[in-house]
């Protein structure tokens, strides 16, 4: 599912409007406003990296510091990281606290029930889906009714199979009830608390947060992505100029362009090349309907990824119609903007005017995917 | 006598005086499609392609006696369209529009199954009947033959080239659903099988699947208890690397389960063979045949 | 057999911690209610009286196979305690807590009615059988002696003032029910004399009305046409002017329905004798019987 | 059912947060004030008396003006209005539509279907009660789902039921689907718009606005409560006594008070007075197991009320216990407060005990409705 992730940051400001408890903590872009942030907390803080990916405790983006020169310097060091491939430009400094559990709690969507999901374990700290393999049993379930959304009892429910008694009861079905709110007004995809702690002295504080929210709800949330004063979404130049013209694009470790229209399909091309021993570098899919200017665009995008030793056109003619995409790959071509090898396979609404095309231009193409899927990895190994 | 779409299907569209809806209401038509009716809320009493438009659905079913309906507003407002569709009582209901919001999804879905409505998409192409010339969607009508083949797929145009491959080895189709890339749809493969599973016309079943969810699991289970006839499959997305969207928001890999190799195991067990190229796929039905 | 609450109906109390829920157990488990538990979240593990106290329905429910719950919890929790009784599987569930909001009473009532559940109330004084010595609820146990009569009625101490009336005349009762003061309750009077009149045990019925809505019409229609027994209505409010609320929510006049005055004619078009005064309802009855 | 009802200025304060269009408008309390608002709005105005009652247009209550000069000298009058035995405290100066149209719209809860209605008319203008009776096929009416809730497509036929056509179907939905919102978010029991103005240039206004607030729901709406800087609903003193103390009391235009435990049975009470030629002052609701506290409370307030000739206390004894009625009804005569017949009548739990303490006091009581009632009536005429 796509979706805009918000920042730990971002999403416990969206928390505590929902009055979910959190820790002290602020944000800091320089070491000397860590020192300020820790200062201000005026008790031992975690320094966290803020990245858009999981795993940064195993990479080190999170230290704790006792005071606020020791703040300074690790926020210093995990600004200057990069976790996966990610820079770090911003830490929130928050109070550590003194851990008597670590709980996770999380509303997703489940596409097989079709429903939201409640997910709730006494046993946190650690990847929801490592916990799901290796302890099953401590993970509770529940699916939330669409008509009646999730009630109170049912947020006490989960936190009694999980384990918990007398005002505890409470204190964490309050966690659920408050995410559940957040997740109907929000159009929320996924939002997960991992850790929520459970202090020394008895509080259920949110010690992480992550909140991903629908990308095809962003129209109803206009006000939440002014406020954040970002991009939905972290993208290079590529992808950013991709999204722009609603073209699906994801980047690979190989050195092929699959250019195709639908995204089943493009992924059989993927397999395909992958069949014949190639790999690809790009996925890329035009979507229904293009034009020539959209597959020009499209080839433009391509090529614009260093990888890329040669690009595969594969279209099933439908909506999209051949000789529209023949002229695109023409007029690409003279832009110069083709360095690498091209391979078309085109079939499907007319077909043959598209054939005049690229033959009258001199460019090769072939009937099945198959045929094309093995040229493009013949013309790239000739290449090496 | 196919699935879901048969020659008795009355067809209104939904949002047929937008660019999408008038161009495809034109090619549904062509094709032999008996759309009867359009509904533009506000455009109530002009005409498209010869077809009356309506305020509303519920006035387009009473004065047509419609049956079904295929919807192709936009995103903001498609579960709207869909909710009044169900409403009114036409069942299936086909959304083609994509970029529907995942809550307005489940909203549909959930009040469609309560009351016994046939969701197919959002995010589908459609479904067609090509013995009865009926399409209610945007599939290329002439890749389609007629014959005894039920034909079910996640994709759009995965599903084009894989028809048309049928249709050059002389293999036909009874009915093809587009059951709708996004991660939530309403007609799942299962339900599909089993409507088919009840038909006489079918003799044999392929399943397009690709990576994301447990659909094609639930699927090559329900085959090995429940179908005897043949059923070939294909899976999309082998060689996609693990947590990378690639275009359908449904091909996210979460987890172990909803890779291609969980999802080919499903079916080897099943003993579904799986196609490794979507040509593959006739020439597997033609040895089964 | 008299109707929903028999000697087998196994009750839990939910919010039996509070002083009310504390208060009237005690009375149910003096009259010989079955109160087999109770549930107040956050105190399982207590003792209220003698009786268990567990943090979810569900346990309470699983652990002393219980049938129907009891519930006095503040008007805040009400609908959520109403629903969690519901998801248990409890039937009846009697709502003692009054000053529920109307939005909370439309949702229980609704979901309750589709997971086929009875909801009495809320702001009712409960539910007796005193053949069985069962009561679910708050009313004086003594008034009301075993016998033929179901009685029905939207009020409290003008039930037990009539019951006490019927009981001093020698004409005891099958199953009283409150069926609560608010504008929205569960248990209609409709559905009530439906029950009823599959009960082999009740032979008459007398139904307590009040001004507002429309309710007693309704079953003064559904009497025309379906019952045979001997029927006696009372209608509180005659002198009630209109618009003027008379402290239960229920007692707004709306409109030209919902006054005493159309209440009594329909009775009297259904031919059912309606009580000047309470003490006249045991006279009717003897009459009848 | 009992709710807080806002005041027109109020409820359109609330409908300009969900984007319902109301006219330019403000509020004044003095002549001055209202020239003010109509300088401001510089076009012809209507000054409204802002009173919680119907009729206030058959009252006199709403004047038109075609200059700040004008506005003035009407508010100067609706000023000094009383409208149904209510003063006017403030007016609503708002700027006079060309009406094209006067329409009706409105949402409020079915009491028999236990769901919320929509309801709408192309005749607005006059109560929806009237115009039920006397053209009930120009009403449209609409029961909402209450697991979906309103839902577009659903506003959108009732706006085309009502006889509206292009682009006023979707002007017109607007109002149901934003109204809805309102309902749900603020536990509306009713609301309206009558008129709602087409106005000669094609557009939708809300030139009146009704808004009640179911009041059992109010401890959810603390920050309207606040906003609104007043009582929850206009009383006099002894109403505002009595809903402190949680009784139900209503005042009527008889001399008898009725002093009871239940709705049911202090309506059937008011009753029998009637059956027996009395009048009722009073219905005083001391509601489940009142203590002598209490019932010296309710004495004391029923007092209040100079109509009030004689006191009739009709208690059956349940979770109430006779004897503490009787210690209130004793400790009430010693305090020098019932200034006026009273008669007594208790049945039920500690029967015997309230008896005793009755006749040690001196004061009679008797056992039966009937018997009081009559006592109480012949009193009243012996005193007159």
């Amino acid at each position: 599912m796509r979706n805009m992730k918000l920042f730990e940051h971002e999403a416990k400001e969206i928390f505590r409007k929902f009055a979910i408890p959190t820790p002290p903590s602020g944000v800091a872009r320089t070491p000397d406003e860590a020192r300020e942030r820790a200062a201000e907390i005026g008790r031992p803080v975690v320094v966290k990296a803020q990245v858009l990916t999981g795993k940064r405790g195993k990479a080190g983006g999170v230290r704790f510091a006792d005071t606020p020169e020791r703040a300074a310097s690790v926020a210093e060091q995990i600004l200057a990281m990069r976790i996966n491939d990610l820079p770090v430009e911003t830490v929130l400094v928050e109070e550590k606290l003194n851990i008597r559990q670590e709980i996770y709690v999380g509303i997703t969507v489940d596409r097989n029930e079709r429903k939201y999901v409640v997910i709730g374990s006494a046993a946190g700290g650690m990847s929801i889906e490592e916990l799901a393999e290796e302890s099953p049993e401590k993970i509770i379930k529940r699916y939330v009714d669409p008509d009646l959304g999730l009630q109170p009892f049912e947020a006490r429910e989960i936190a009694i199979a999980m384990g918990f008694r007398g005002k505890q009861i409470h204190g964490l079905a309050s966690f659920f009830v408050k995410l559940w709110r957040i997740v109907t007004q929000y159009d929320v995809e996924l939002t997960e608390i991992n850790p929520l702690i459970l202090t020394e002295d008895g509080r259920f504080l949110a010690a992480d947060a992550r909140l991903n929210i629908d990308d095809n709800a962003l129209y109803r949330h206009k006000d939440l992505v002014e406020a954040l004063r970002r991009a939905p979404v972290e993208q290079n130049e590529r992808e950013r100029l991709a999204a722009e013209h609603d073209m699906a694009y994801v980047e690979l470790d190989g050195d092929i362009a699959c250019i195709c229209n639908g995204a089943g399909l493009t992924m059989a091309t993927l397999d395909a090349v992958a069949l014949h021993g190639g790999r690809a570098s790009t996925f890329l899919d035009l979507g229904g309907g293009a034009d020539a200017k959209r597959v020009e665009k499209g080839i433009e995008i391509a090529m614009m990824y260093p990888k890329v030793k040669a690009i595969l056109v594969n279209i099933m003619g439908g909506i999209t119609r051949c000789d529209e995409v023949a002229k695109g790959i023409v007029s690409a071509r003279e832009d110069g903007d083709v360095k690498v090898p091209l391979v078309i396979r085109m079939v499907g609404t007319n077909e043959e005017e598209g054939q005049r095309i690229l033959q009258e231009a001199g460019i090769p193409f072939l009937k099945t995917m198959e045929e094309a899927a093995a040229k493009v990895v013949e013309l790239v190994k000739e290449a090496a | 006598m196919a699935v879901l779409v048969d020659k008795d299907t009355r067809v209104i569209i939904q949002g047929i005086t937008g660019s999408q809806g008038t161009f495809h209401s034109a090619a549904m038509l062509e094709y032999g499609t008996r759309v009867v009716a359009g509904v533009t809320p506000g455009k109530g009493g002009a005409e498209v392609n010869g077809v009356p438009v309506y305020d509303s659905v519920r006035q387009a079913k009473e004065e047509h006696d419609a049956t079904a309906s295929v919807i192709f507003v936009p995103a903001p407002f498609a579960g709207d369209a869909a909710l009044e569709a169900i409403a009114a009582g036409l069942d299936p209901v086909v959304i083609i529009t994509e970029h529907v919001p995942v809550q307005d999804e489940m909203r549909v879905i959930h009040t469609a199954r309560r009351r016994g409505v046939t969701i197919i998409g959002p995010n589908t192409p459609g479904i067609i009947t090509p013995g009865a010339r009926q399409k209610l969607g945007i599939m290329p009508g002439h890749v389609f033959m007629d014959g005894v083949v039920g034909l079910m797929s996640r994709s759009g145009t995965l599903t084009y080239e894989i028809a048309a491959g049928m249709t050059n080895a002389g293999i036909g189709i009874s009915t093809a659903i587009g059951l709708g890339g996004d991660p939530c749809v309403g007609l799942t493969p299962v339900e599909a099988i089993r409507l088919f599973q009840q038909d006489s016309d079918t003799r044999a079943l392929v399943l397009v699947g690709e990576i994301g969810g447990d659909a094609e699991e639930r699927a090559a289970t329900y085959i090995k208890e429940h179908i005897n006839m043949p059923v070939v499959a294909f899976i999309a997305g082998r060689t996609a690397p693990p947590g990378k969207r690639m275009g359908h928001a449904g091909a996210i890999i979460s987890g172990s389960s909803g890779t291609a190799a969980a999802k080919i195991q499903a079916f080897n067990d099943a003993d579904v063979p799986v196609a490794d190229r979507p040509s593959d796929v006739a020439r597997l039905l033609k040895d089964m045949l």
